[in-house]
């Protein structure tokens, strides 16, 4: 139990956490979402997890079907950045844990490019710091994804 | 002042280029000048301005130690 | 492609849904979230997935320290209902699929005994269906927990 | 009127019994009072009575045909 209350966020171990790297070679496999679950179940702290995953989809465009999306990033920005929201996040909410990945390179419709983890005593602490750090990711991160059209032809994606 | 560039996504393909060395760039606005001049699609593209890896909104002065980065709209997740 | 035009949510489709077994013996393991992750792989029509995990708090409380909950039910009540709850989320929000699994037994502390599971093709649909469900469930659901401690006493789990 | 009962829960546990027949109970008042005075723990005791699986707010005539279930409060999820 004493690692668990040293875990706890507080403003003296926050000052401590460091840019961790949130990118990931291809696709995110689901063994890897199952790995970092059951790394959970020694953290009995813990009440509730909120996951989402983004999953690429084969959109019909005016330009053709999407067959995969293609993602590169500024990543020393998006890391640095990412560590900003880390810490508003673990301000704003009791959370025990919180994870983030995003892929790099080229993802396949069908494929999972997102992996966002929030866990804490309570669901609602969880449920919405994920929903907030999707927001904010989304919306903050230097990331660029280019969709690939089944005939090889692209365009560049628009977040709405 | 040369400055040294970076370019992301759609800006990359239409320079042709990820990386760039520019002469004569006091300032943001001067930047923006002379991309256009040199490019005239990237007049019509919208990009933000990074500056060691900070946003700037207002015209700013540049250094030769500057990390500049131009970034198209945000696309990830 | 035709089949997932198929599983869109209609009302002529939606009055066809039969109720579905939400109940497992024993916790949810990791590897089944996995592979009911895995499956969705192949509907590329899915952008986002929200999934909320319940897990078993080691909690200290003045009886003592739960070593684990043993959850019963009105099954064949919890059922109906949930499937009442089933067709409200889909006729209020566009969900490709929706997944309910809760655990019955003793399920130790660290353990997964919730999961539910939402698919979109745009996140906000998930993310708010699955939170609705986790609400309504809880609410609604006839499912009872005991709190086993770790000298074996017990009480009776409420949920606030 | 003799009626079926199911009990979960700590209700389960202060009567000592899963399911229970008892007589001459016309509605779900009676009931109430039959089973207070049989049990007088549960007279202390939170809990909702479903009829044929839905809950019933009101007092309610039970037949010999129904699916009656004593509820204490949910603790799912």
């Amino acid at each position: 139990m004493e690692s668990q209350v040293g875990r706890k966020p507080n403003s003296m171990i926050m000052s401590e956490r460091k840019p961790k790297n949130i990118f990931n070679q291809g696709a995110i496999p689901a063994t890897f979402i199952a790995e970092s679950i059951q790394k959970h179940s020694t953290q009995t702290a813990i009440g509730g997890h909120s996951i989402f995953l983004g999953q690429i989809r084969a959109d019909e465009t005016e330009n053709g079907k999407v067959r995969a999306i293609d993602f590169t990033a500024y990543e020393d920005m998006a890391i640095e950045k990412m560590h900003v929201i880390r810490e508003d996040i673990f301000a704003k909410y009791p959370l025990t844990c919180m994870h983030v990945h995003h892929s790099l390179g080229e993802i396949a419709a069908g494929e999972i490019c997102l992996f966002v983890f929030t866990s804490s005593a309570h669901r609602k602490a969880a449920i919405d710091a994920c929903n907030e750090i999707v927001e904010r990711l989304k919306a903050e991160l230097p990331i660029w994804g280019r969709e690939i059209m089944s005939d090889d032809s692209h365009q560049w994606k628009v977040n709405k | 002042m040369q400055v040294h560039l970076t370019l992301f996504g759609q800006l990359a393909e239409i320079t042709g280029r990820k990386e760039m060395i520019l002469q004569d760039i006091p300032d943001s606005e001067t930047l923006i000048k002379t991309l256009n001049d040199m490019y005239p699609l990237l007049a019509n593209t919208k990009y933000a301005i990074a500056l060691n890896k900070k946003v700037i909104h207002e015209n700013t002065i540049l250094s030769g130690d500057n990390n500049i980065a131009l970034l198209p709209p945000f696309s990830g997740g």
